[in-house]
């Protein structure tokens, strides 16, 4: 079998090579795309590969050398980014797919160069993934920030340009202005950078110094999109629907919030980060963001920008956890990430779907759509029900050991935030659905015209139907993935 | 003693009023004058000093030569300097005063004029004089210093001399026809159209004759691309520049 | 310029007195004041007071602008000629020691010699080569001489 | 050293010499030769020799530490001194290395931008700059420093000036180079000779004993080391003394830029360096005081002030002229902190802002050997009319920027931790804040190369139209450097490690601090 220094390599290695291919076969769309899902799958089965010596207590390492003085660039790949990396990659394969679909069924321009980005960024999600110590994890986080940039910014127009404008500069600059202070700060206190389970920093660290650390990574990674760092992501709504896919469920938002949970567990370690008084202050603010996100994406009528502003309020979940510091919390804020990705790609494919087919973006002018496109409207359904977090659907789990952990750490008031943003989700999420199937058709003569083109479409409606049926199939897997992520927590701690 | 005192003070004296008459004057003729005279006297105070040498070379080089290349650069432009307001004046007149204080703070601690157990009359001042005699046979102990001991720093002005020949060469030519040619890109120039200073040159862009423009056929983009680069010979367009004088 | 009788005649005597006297600063310079840098500006000078009173033109023919300009890099080259030659001996650059062994001090007057010659020559190019680069543009301003 | 053993003896012996000797005399030959292209053969022959040279000299100086050359066979106090060691070794390396780059890249761009008659004496400047450059950093004895910077400074005023069958603007912008350049000279040599009159010689090692026995010596001493601070910072271009900066780098041939930009601050920094901490030392006060306030301060509003400046530049140039005044300021402010791991991190990024800068003018350089252009507001579409020049300039700029995996994060990060273990939080953050300017002014042009549609002309579309082969490549191995010292930069640290212990000795560290 491969050995897991070749396993992490190729991790890299592997979509890097396919973006490589990518660029080589621009002429040919067939075979570029074939290159894509054969890369797609290969990197899905490393991984799995990988999780196999992870879930055997093993922890596969890759030192790649010393790339300026003592710092250090190394892969060490423990279960939560093992987690991480089987969503990106899982999710990759279904993504590619719908990108197929939507980017042939609308003439986009410049698809190489797309398919090209995509593959980069998702080897820096890898990279961030498998990380094994913050510098390696900071590089790879910018890496995907610049990979990311040219996607946003796809359609070239003046929109896409002030989006991709605001994206680099609130990404770039948060992550120079505040992550890499706080990454060096954390290599002068504690003299490593390296993850380790109960956390690096000296016993004797004051509150204050953590204070200010956390306080520069909590707003220093941008990607987690906790207010008020968060205007990067809806004006990223300018991508193709692909991206926002892969944006919001897959690459860039979760390597956000999988950073803020690996730091929190990883380098202050639970306790000391519940000890740090500014995560009071973190927690706080989450729970404000996820009701005011929440609050903003009521009054959207753009189906994308609800969507993002719902993320939003979905991510500052997983900061939640992270701040709240308890075992519970934390594994609840881990699941978070697993469900709300399964949950909100299937969202965005079906808004691609419907703008595909349709070219409809806008909520209002889903009136009746659902008896045309009924699969879409129903992925759409179980994608929202997942999000509000009904059973039995994936993304009940994480808001349950959510309340669990804000229970365990005291703040049990915070489950008021929780409450009211479910409500608020039902709010303003199923009314979509509802609005296809249950409202008359605006246009009925159009819409005979789409149920007859429907097949044309295939490959942007299959996409968010397995992704739908995915965050179903989670609600019975949550158990295993529980504990494949407890090693995260220093022993004894649930 | 005293009457050295007196001449230096003299000297010196005289060349702050030519030195403050150099400033004040704005007829670029009496100016030019000026610093002869100006290197005239240091010449003199540097032989009262006893640095013959310098001396020498002030008054050839100084009084000399330089007010003849001045008076020839003179020709070349107004005779007089123009009015430089008293607002531009006050940053380089801070920076001179503030220099002046920085060397007098330094005065209190120089050794004496002349003072032989000086470090720079001890150390290898002194080292200089016996080794001359013993190494060089030579009675002129500065021609030994300059052209053998520290004869690499002789070299080294010798190219700086001859770097700035290079440089009279290069922008203006030995027989005044220089600096008519005009730099042109290898290409299309594109993008005068909205320069700051495209008032003064024109602004339609320029296509030179190595243009590689072409219509939107495919086919085509490549037959002319070929061509283009088969064609070595360029010839020079002139592209108007931004001139601002 | 033909009515300044007297200058020229004056000069015509002068001219060579000062070439001759940059000369004997440049070779007197191992015992009195002087040397290459004094005697190269001397004699760039008795070549532009000839151009002042004789025309530039006259003093381009004289000591034309092609000399000049080699002049220029041969005072370089003797001086840096001299270096390498010392190198080719086996010793340092500018080791004037190493071209009569067994006299130290004689290769040091050779060099010194050999030095300032370099040093005379580009100096006294430089200097013309900046007079006729100045003297030879068109003047700004015709009404003055 | 097995590949010492193989260079002929006259080499390892006298290699430090003809390092200098052979391109100034190179440069005077230049004066001679009618012929463009055998005058740049020569030239790039004596660039590449002068690499090769400056490359033994490394490896003899990893071998054996400090070379020493006696010129004129004299004894050092008494004769000049030629001096290599591991501070200056990598730079004499980087500038050799610097003029065999942009020479390649020389050949097209020259005859694009300088008169034909004048190319042959326009490669002798060159040489002769270069030859000064060298100089000035191999050189041990002061005053020889001082001729050296003038052999540089007077043809760099030349070559500036040579722009001007570009840019009539060229000869404005050398003008004010040559009056700053010669009040910078005229500090420098005045404190030259305060050293003479405080120590009585002029051998930088001599100099420094008599100084340490002293004990730092009088006012003169100090007045002396003020003057060649103030006037190795006009050199250097440090913040209130950068004005002919921007001038001269956007007026000057393409050529000129780029080597000036990659190599000249950087020799005048080396010196700073030099007579900072080898000269003088640390166990002075007024030393101390100098750099670790004045410089400190300047540097900072340097690095933040240059930046914004950059910000609002039209021309890219300028952008790129304001932004080496930024980047000079990083290196002080790592100087400044008086530390071994901030005077590594200042040299890493004396090192890494050479390629990085050389290589963004290269791309520039192109781009107006193609298309007239240097405005920011002419980028347009270039991403599609030179994809691989505008690559290049994007590897470089993302670089400059600092972002991960190129060379500027690298000397980012080493300067940040070195601030943060000085205790000086608050210059982490401005470090970021100049870094984040950075990407406002770089990204600007990215944007509008990348994201705006490409200029027509006569109502068509300019076509694709790339760079020469010899002007990318140049341009590409300066990026793909960048990427190299961004994924693996341990040599370069260790090359600036090695130079740091150099500047505080073991008994030093804590200094001043």
């Amino acid at each position: 079998m491969v050995s897991p220094e070749i396993s992490l390599a190729l991790l890299l290695l592997i979509p890097l090579a396919a973006s490589g291919l990518t660029g080589l076969c621009g002429q040919r769309p067939n075979l570029r795309e074939a290159i894509t899902f054969i890369a797609s799958f290969a990197l899905l089965a490393i991984v799995i590969h990988l999780i196999g010596f992870v879930a055997a207590g093993q922890r596969p390492e890759l030192y790649l050398g010393s790339f300026a003085g003592d710092f250090e660039f190394k892969l060490i790949l423990e279960p939560l980014g093992a987690v991480f990396a089987a969503i990106a990659s899982s999710l990759w394969i279904l993504n590619s797919l719908f990108t197929m679909g939507y980017m042939r069924g609308n003439n986009e321009k410049n698809q190489t160069r797309f398919f090209l980005f995509v593959a980069i960024a998702i080897a820096a999600v890898m990279g961030i993934a498998a990380s094994g110590n913050l510098i390696t994890l900071f590089i790879f986080y910018e890496v995907l920030t610049l990979s990311t940039l040219p996607l946003v910014a796809h359609k070239g127009d003046a929109k896409a340009r002030k989006g991709g404008t605001i994206y680099g500069l609130i990404l770039m600059g948060t992550s120079l202005a505040f992550l890499l202070p706080a990454v060096i700060g954390t290599h002068v206190i504690a003299g490593t950078t390296d993850f380790q389970v109960g956390g690096v920093f000296p016993s004797g660290t004051s509150l204050l110094t953590t204070s200010i650390l956390l306080f520069l990574f909590a707003f220093g990674i941008g990607k987690a999109a906790l207010m008020p760092v968060h205007p990067w992501l809806p004006n990223a709504m300018v991508a193709p629907t692909p991206v926002s896919a892969l944006l919001h469920a897959v690459a860039v938002v979760k390597a956000g919030v999988f950073t803020m949970i690996k730091v929190v567990t990883l380098i202050f370690g639970p306790s000391l980060a519940a000890a740090t008084p500014m995560s009071t202050v973190l927690s706080w603010v989450a729970a404000i963001s996820i009701v005011v996100a929440s609050l903003i994406a009521l009054r959207q009528d753009n189906l994308k920008a609800r969507l993002a502003y719902s993320t939003v309020s979905q991510l500052a979940y997983v900061t939640l956890g992270a701040m709240l510091a308890a075992p519970a919390a934390i594994i609840g804020g881990a699941l978070q990430i697993v469900m709300h990705a399964w949950g909100k790609i299937t969202l965005f494919m079906c808004a691609g779907a419907i703008y595909t087919v349709t070219h409809r973006t806008n909520i209002s002018q889903l009136d009746g759509l659902g008896r045309s496109m009924p699969w879409v409207f129903g992925a759409f359904l179980i994608g929202a029900l997942s999000i509000i977090g009904a059973p039995p659907l994936g993304g009940s789990w994480p808001k349950y050991f959510l309340m669990v952990g804000a229970l365990d750490s005291g703040k049990a008031i915070l489950i008021a935030a929780l409450i009211v943003s479910s409500i608020l989700n039902v709010i303003y999420l199923i009314p979509v659905a509802a609005r296809g199937f249950l409202k008359p058709p605006a246009d009925p003569d159009i819409d005979a015209k789409i149920t007859a083109q429907k097949g044309a479409y295939k490959w942007v409606i299959i996409p968010p139907v397995l992704t739908a049926f995915g965050a179903f199939i989670l609600f019975f897997f949550s158990g295993p993935i529980i504990d494949f992520l407890m090693p995260i927590l220093p022993d004894g701690a649930f | 003693m005293s009457g050295h005192i007196i001449l230096d003070l003299g000297l010196i004296s005289m060349l702050l009023v030519i030195a403050f008459a150099i400033i004040r004057m704005r007829s670029l003729f009496a100016v030019v004058m000026l610093q002869g005279v100006y290197s005239l006297v240091c010449a003199a105070w540097f032989v009262s000093l006893d640095a013959v040498d310098v001396a020498f070379t002030e008054a050839a080089v100084g009084a000399g030569v330089s007010t003849v290349l001045m008076l020839a650069a003179m020709l070349l432009a107004d005779r007089q300097s123009d009015e430089v307001s008293l607002r531009r004046q006050i940053a380089p007149i801070i920076i001179v005063i503030a220099s002046g204080l920085m060397l007098f703070y330094a005065i209190g601690d120089m050794p004496i004029y002349g003072d032989a157990n000086s470090p720079a009359n001890s150390h290898v001042g002194a080292g200089y004089l016996d080794k001359t005699a013993k190494d060089i046979h030579i009675p002129n102990v500065v021609t030994a210093v300059l052209a053998s001991y520290r004869g690499f720093d002789t070299f080294g002005e010798t190219v700086v001399i001859f770097a700035a020949g290079l440089g009279v060469l290069l922008l203006l030519g030995l027989n005044g026809n220089a600096g008519k040619w005009q730099a042109c890109p290898n290409g299309v120039s594109i993008g005068l159209g909205q320069s700051p200073y495209a008032q003064l040159g024109e602004d339609q862009p320029k296509v030179s004759p190595k243009a590689e423009v072409a219509t939107n056929l495919p086919k085509e983009k490549k037959t002319i691309a070929k061509k283009t680069s088969q064609s070595k010979g360029r010839p020079r367009k002139a592209v108007p520049k931004g001139d601002v004088s | 310029m033909n009515e300044h009788g007297i200058l020229r005649v004056v000069s015509k005597l002068l001219i060579p007195f000062i070439a001759i006297f940059a000369f004997y600063v440049q070779f007197h310079g191992d015992y009195g004041p002087g040397g290459g840098f004094q005697a190269g500006v001397i004699l760039a000078a008795s070549v532009i007071l000839y151009a002042l009173i004789f025309g530039l033109e006259a003093a381009k023919s004289a000591v034309p602008p092609s000399w000049v300009r080699f002049g220029m890099a041969m005072g370089v080259f003797l001086y840096g000629g001299t270096g390498v030659a010392t190198w080719l001996l086996g010793g340092e650059f500018l080791n004037y020691s190493v071209f009569t062994p067994d006299h130290p001090s004689h290769g040091q007057h050779y060099g010194i010699l050999l030095v300032e010659l370099g040093v005379l020559l580009a100096v006294a190019s430089v200097m013309l080569a900046i007079f006729y680069a100045f003297g030879s543009r068109p003047v700004n301003h015709p009404g003055e001489d | 050293m097995d590949i010492l053993s193989l260079l002929p003896p006259w080499l390892l012996t006298h290699g430090v010499a003809l390092l200098v000797v052979l391109p100034l005399l190179a440069g005077a030959a230049m004066a001679v030769i009618p012929r463009e292209r055998i005058a740049w053969t020569i030239t790039f022959m004596v660039m590449l020799i002068c690499m090769l040279c400056a490359l033994t000299l490394a490896l003899q100086v990893i071998d054996q530490g400090r070379l020493s050359y006696k010129m004129g066979g004299w004894e050092p106090p008494y004769g000049i001194e030629y001096v290599v060691d591991a501070l200056s070794a990598p730079v004499l390396l980087l500038i050799s290395a610097m003029a065999v780059i942009c020479l390649f890249y020389a050949s097209p761009s020259v005859k694009a931008e300088v008169e034909p008659k004048k190319r042959a004496a326009f490669y002798g400047a060159f040489l002769i700059c270069a030859a000064g450059l060298l100089g000035m950093v191999v050189t041990g004895d002061a005053f020889n420093v001082f001729v050296f910077l003038e052999v540089s400074s007077i043809s760099t005023y030349v070559l500036v000036a040579m722009g001007h069958s570009r840019d009539r603007r060229a000869l404005r912008a050398a003008y004010d180079y040559l009056i700053l350049g010669s009040i910078g000279a005229t500090f420098f040599v005045i404190g030259i000779g305060f050293l003479y009159m405080e120590t009585g010689t002029l051998n930088m090692a001599d100099m420094s004993n008599i100084l340490d026995g002293l004990d730092g010596g009088s006012r003169v001493a100090q007045v002396g080391f003020a003057f060649i601070v103030i006037g190795l910072g006009l050199k250097l271009a440090m913040f209130p003394l950068h004005m002919w900066l921007p001038g001269a780098y956007a007026h000057a041939p393409s050529f000129v830029t780029i080597f000036l930009a990659s190599t000249a601050t950087k020799a005048a920094l080396y010196l700073l360096l030099r007579f900072a901490f080898t000269i003088f030392d640390l166990s002075f006060d007024y030393v101390v005081t100098i750099l670790s306030q004045f410089v400190l301060v300047l540097a900072v509003v340097g690095m933040v002030f240059a930046s914004i400046q950059a910000i609002f530049q039209t021309d890219v140039r300028r952008v790129l002229a304001f932004s080496s005044i930024a980047q000079v300021g990083y290196i002080l402010l790592g100087l400044s902190f008086l530390t071994l791991s901030g005077l590594t991190a200042s040299y890493v990024h004396l090192i890494n802002h050479a390629f990085i800068k050389g290589g963004l003018f290269l791309a520039v350089g192109a781009m107006w050997y193609r298309f007239g252009i240097t405005r920011v507001a002419d980028f347009r579409g270039l991403s599609k009319t030179m994809p691989w020049t505008m690559s290049a300039f994007t590897i470089s700029g993302l670089s400059l920027i600092g972002v991960p995996l190129t060379a500027g994060f690298v000397s980012k990060l080493q300067l940040a931790t070195a601030a943060w273990e000085r205790g000086y939080g608050w210059a982490v953050g401005v470090i970021l804040f100049s870094s984040i300017l950075a990407l406002v002014y770089i990204g600007r042009i990215l944007r509008v190369a990348y994201f705006e549609t490409p200029p027509q002309i006569n109502g068509v579309e300019v076509l694709k139209n790339e760079a020469p082969l010899i002007m990318l490549i140049p341009m590409w191995i300066l990026a793909i450097l960048s990427i190299v010292i961004g994924i693996n930069a341990g040599w370069v640290v260790d090359a600036a490690g090695r130079a740091a212990e150099l500047l505080i000795p073991t008994q030093m560290i804590g200094r001043g601090l």
